[in-house]
């Protein structure tokens, strides 16, 4: 898009999205937020750059392949916290036994649990988006 | 939950109310789009101050985080209604100039 | 220069954070590198998305443009209120963009959007396409007052 | 009186799920069903939200010095719903685009006639 | 602190009055561009008023940090929601009413 | 009191864009409104408590929902609905009519809106919000439960959302061949 002001703006804004999706991630234990919001904050940031300065120049920076493996990848960082707490003897999925004490392992798996979460949530909003915005190009 | 406590809050936000239905008459009225879109625009800004006041009122600072993501990114979906009337797509980069989708203005 | 963008980054996460233990001070640190390494792949790193050069002027520009939100505000409302004595007398007008650089013709532009009674409504090279609610905001906004009040310096040029 | 201020939540939800539902059974424009869709998925999530709310409680982030505080479950099972919705919206509306493409129109009436004349 | 008080009320009670006043102005001009102007209105210092009105109630707080970063982010985005409205509304062939009366401007 | 207020008034907006978006034509103008409804839900969950829920609903609807919607318009080329009075309104009606009759005469039993001695309140929720302090650390009780408490659930939703993603991709993810769009719209499958 040629609108000079959109782009000077977005720049402007762009960075501070991502930031502020980023301290949502990892504030969600203390206040409202987590994995959920923080992805879709993120993509909404991408959507942006998307729109102002072109999907082409958006897929460059972030390629759908990346994508696709990421979007797995979250799935399969929270299977995988599973899976550690598992082979540490403990119940699937109960984090306690991830470290010395309850209340750190709690901590611990539910900080990479939301992680995995705002990966995943993240990659498939932008999949999605980019399907829609790509559709119908040759 | 909402307490009985500053007079000026309430007041305020019930000015802050009255606002937004003005607004969402002129979101239903029309009469062309565009009037549409810059009311449901209006009505996002006026989104982000009730949640400042209701943060007051409420005593939740947590609050004022939903503000913050409404001033950040509540302007994406109108980027987007001028992408689409100037390209008719998201994925022309904007060095062509493709043919502009039709908007009925009504 | 993407450094001092870090620190800027985390200066806003600090600000936002309002908890600083060992571990959430390290995730912010991991946040901001992430950011600037994604702005580094957007190539959106430069004197615009990053305007620490004007700051020495800003505090003047802020407070003129305060001044002028408030007047044009208070003339507005007037328009609003009694139609009778003030009425509107909405215009198009094509104002030439005396300033240099991109950022300075985007303060500008967005200067004019923010005194309500103009809206800035297209950009040209050179030129800004105005509309303006009654005749005279657009004859006001035309003696080019504004525009020599806009901070626009370029990055060899700043008078720090 | 007190069974109406009591209830008027629960009902005004029911009016909004049932506009929803209006619209996905008798409009015929496929996205226009979408977003009655929708309308009727956010009248759920008031109806969960509603019914986990406690007069005078707070929100559930445990602060110093309170202890009544509103159901967090309903809050947890709205807030992934709210995610997936979007997602399963985006497929619906997928499907919408496919649909497009390959009878020409998204009106109801007009793909049935497609699909009888074959 | 009872100065500090009765300032952020009369922030807070301009605001909420010209954020209506504003809202009134969007019903009584002609159109879309016009009405862009009383859009203004709200989003600058109606926004203005009563986010300062709420940092003098929150004092050097947290609160007040977020409430001024608020501040700031409207006042970036708002205007370039105008401008890309208005922009949208030009490209898209909407045509604004002009006063033929007064001379000046352009055609 | 004012809470009451604030929650009929916004109920009250809530239910005349929900009417106005039933019964407007123009594809923009209802994404614009869902918009508006958006914003209302979120103000709506604030009000009750939902802090959580509320920030999901505003980065959903001020981020992705308006642009997804906007990006299928565009794509599908339509602007307005064609046929907007239906066939027979009469019938769809009388179903939601007596479905509505039905939900109603259901709220009758339902303990008053806000009673701290509903069922609801009464049988895993007091566990969480006495516990979850000392069990997880963490005090936002929704992230202790979304996150460990159920975190089976909540596994279950990002594949969900996960295979959400992959059925779109399949759908239509990928460039379209250049014989296909000459061709009209492609038939079948152009992956």
């Amino acid at each position: 898009m040629n609108n000079l002001i959109l782009r000077v703006v977005s720049k402007i804004l762009i960075p501070l999205i991502i930031v502020f999706a980023l301290y949502v991630q990892f504030h969600g234990d203390f206040g409202p937020g987590g994995g959920f919001q923080a992805g879709v904050i993120m993509s909404a940031a991408i959507i942006l750059y998307a729109l102002v300065f072109g999907l082409d120049a958006a897929e460059q920076v972030i390629p759908s392949t990346l994508l696709r493996v990421l979007a797995s990848m979250g799935v399969l960082i929270y299977g995988g916290v599973g899976l550690v707490s598992l082979l540490f003897g403990g119940n699937y999925l109960n984090y306690t036994v991830l470290a010395s004490n309850q209340i750190a392992g709690q901590h611990l798996g539910i900080l990479l649990v939301e992680l995995g979460v705002g990966i995943t949530v993240f990659s498939v909003m932008l999949i999605i988006f980019f399907a829609f915005a790509g559709r119908g190009r040759i | 939950m909402l307490s009985e406590g500053n007079l000026m809050f309430i007041a305020v936000s019930l000015a802050i109310l009255v606002t937004m239905a003005l607004a969402l008459a002129r979101a239903l009225m029309g009469p062309t789009v565009y009037d549409r879109i810059a009311a449901a625009n209006m009505f996002g800004t006026k989104t982000v101050l009730f949640i400042a006041v209701l943060s007051f009122l409420s005593g939740r600072m947590d609050l004022l985080d939903i503000a913050l993501v409404y001033a950040l990114i509540n302007f994406i979906g109108v980027v987007a209604v001028l992408k689409l009337v100037d390209h008719g797509d998201f994925h022309s980069s904007g060095k062509e100039e493709s043919k502009a989708a039709e908007v009925d203005q009504c | 220069m993407a450094f001092k963008y870090g620190v800027l980054l985390f200066l806003f996460w600090f600000l936002l954070s309002g908890h600083y233990g060992l571990l959430l001070l390290g995730l912010g640190l991991a946040s901001v590198a992430l950011t600037v390494f994604l702005m580094k792949r957007m190539n959106v790193i430069d004197h615009e998305s990053y305007p620490i050069h004007l700051s020495a002027h800003m505090p003047a520009f802020i407070v003129y443009i305060m001044r002028e939100i408030f007047s044009a505000n208070i003339d507005v409302i007037k328009r609003i209120l009694l139609p009778g004595s003030n009425p509107i007398s909405p215009q198009m007008l094509e104002l030439p963009l005396p300033q240099k650089t991109d950022l300075g013709r985007v303060i500008y532009a967005n200067s004019i959007t923010l005194t309500p009674g103009t809206v800035s409504v297209n950009l040209d090279k050179d030129t800004i396409l105005v509309h303006a609610l009654a005749k005279e905001t657009a004859d006001e906004l035309a003696t080019g007052k504004m525009a020599s009040a806009i901070p626009d310096y370029s990055v060899g040029q700043e008078g720090r | 009186m007190d069974f109406f201020i009591g209830h008027y939540n629960y009902w005004i939800v029911i009016i909004l799920m049932m506009l929803g539902f209006y619209t996905v059974i008798s409009k015929g424009n496929l996205v226009k069903k979408i977003v009655g869709l929708n309308i009727f998925q956010v009248s759920v999530f008031l109806l969960y939200i509603s019914i986990g709310t406690v007069t005078g409680g707070a929100a559930p982030i445990t602060t110093e010095g309170v202890v009544l505080y509103s159901n967090p479950l309903p809050h947890v099972l709205i807030l992934t719903a709210i995610v997936v919705g979007v997602a399963t919206t985006a497929l619906g509306l997928a499907l919408v685009v496919r649909i497009k493409e390959s009878y020409g129109t998204i009106e109801e009436d007009e793909i049935h006639e497609c699909d009888h004349s074959l | 602190m009872l100065i500090i008080d009765i300032l952020s009320w009369l922030c807070l009670g301009a605001g909420g009055v010209i954020g209506v006043i504003g809202a009134i102005g969007i019903h009584r001009f002609p159109d879309f561009y016009t009405r862009q102007h009383a859009t203004g209105i709200t989003d600058t210092l109606c926004a203005m008023l009563i986010l300062s009105g709420l940092v003098l109630q929150a004092g050097l707080t947290l609160a007040a940090l977020k409430l001024a970063m608020i501040f700031l982010f409207l006042f970036i985005t708002s205007p370039t929601a105008s401008h890309v409205l208005a922009n949208a509304a030009m490209h898209g062939g909407l045509k604004p009413k002009l006063d033929v009366t007064a001379t000046g401007g352009k055609s | 009191m004012i809470d009451v207020i604030i929650d009929v008034t916004v109920l009250a907006f809530l239910t005349i864009t929900a009417v106005a978006i039933v019964r407007m034509t123009n594809l923009f103008a209802i994404v614009m409104l869902f918009g508006i409804f958006s914003f209302l839900s979120a103000v709506m969950f604030i009000g009750m408590d939902a802090v959580d829920v509320a920030f999901t609903e505003a980065a959903v609807g001020a981020g992705i929902s308006t642009v997804l919607m906007l990006g299928t318009i565009a794509l599908t080329k339509d602007r307005k609905e064609k046929y907007p009075g239906g066939h027979r309104p009469w019938l769809p009606l009388a179903v939601v009519i007596v479905t509505g009759a039905t939900l109603v005469y259901g709220t009758l039993d339902i303990p008053a809106f806000g009673d701290l001695n509903a069922p609801s309140q009464k049988h895993v929720a007091p566990y969480y919000i006495e516990k979850s302090m000392e069990d997880t650390g963490v005090p936002n009780i929704v992230t202790a439960v979304l996150a460990s408490y159920r975190g089976f659930d909540t596994l279950g939703e990002v594949v969900v959302i996960f295979t959400a993603g992959i059925a779109v991709l399949l759908l239509i993810g990928g460039r379209r061949r250049k014989s296909d769009v000459a061709g009209q719209a492609g038939e079948d499958d152009d992956e």
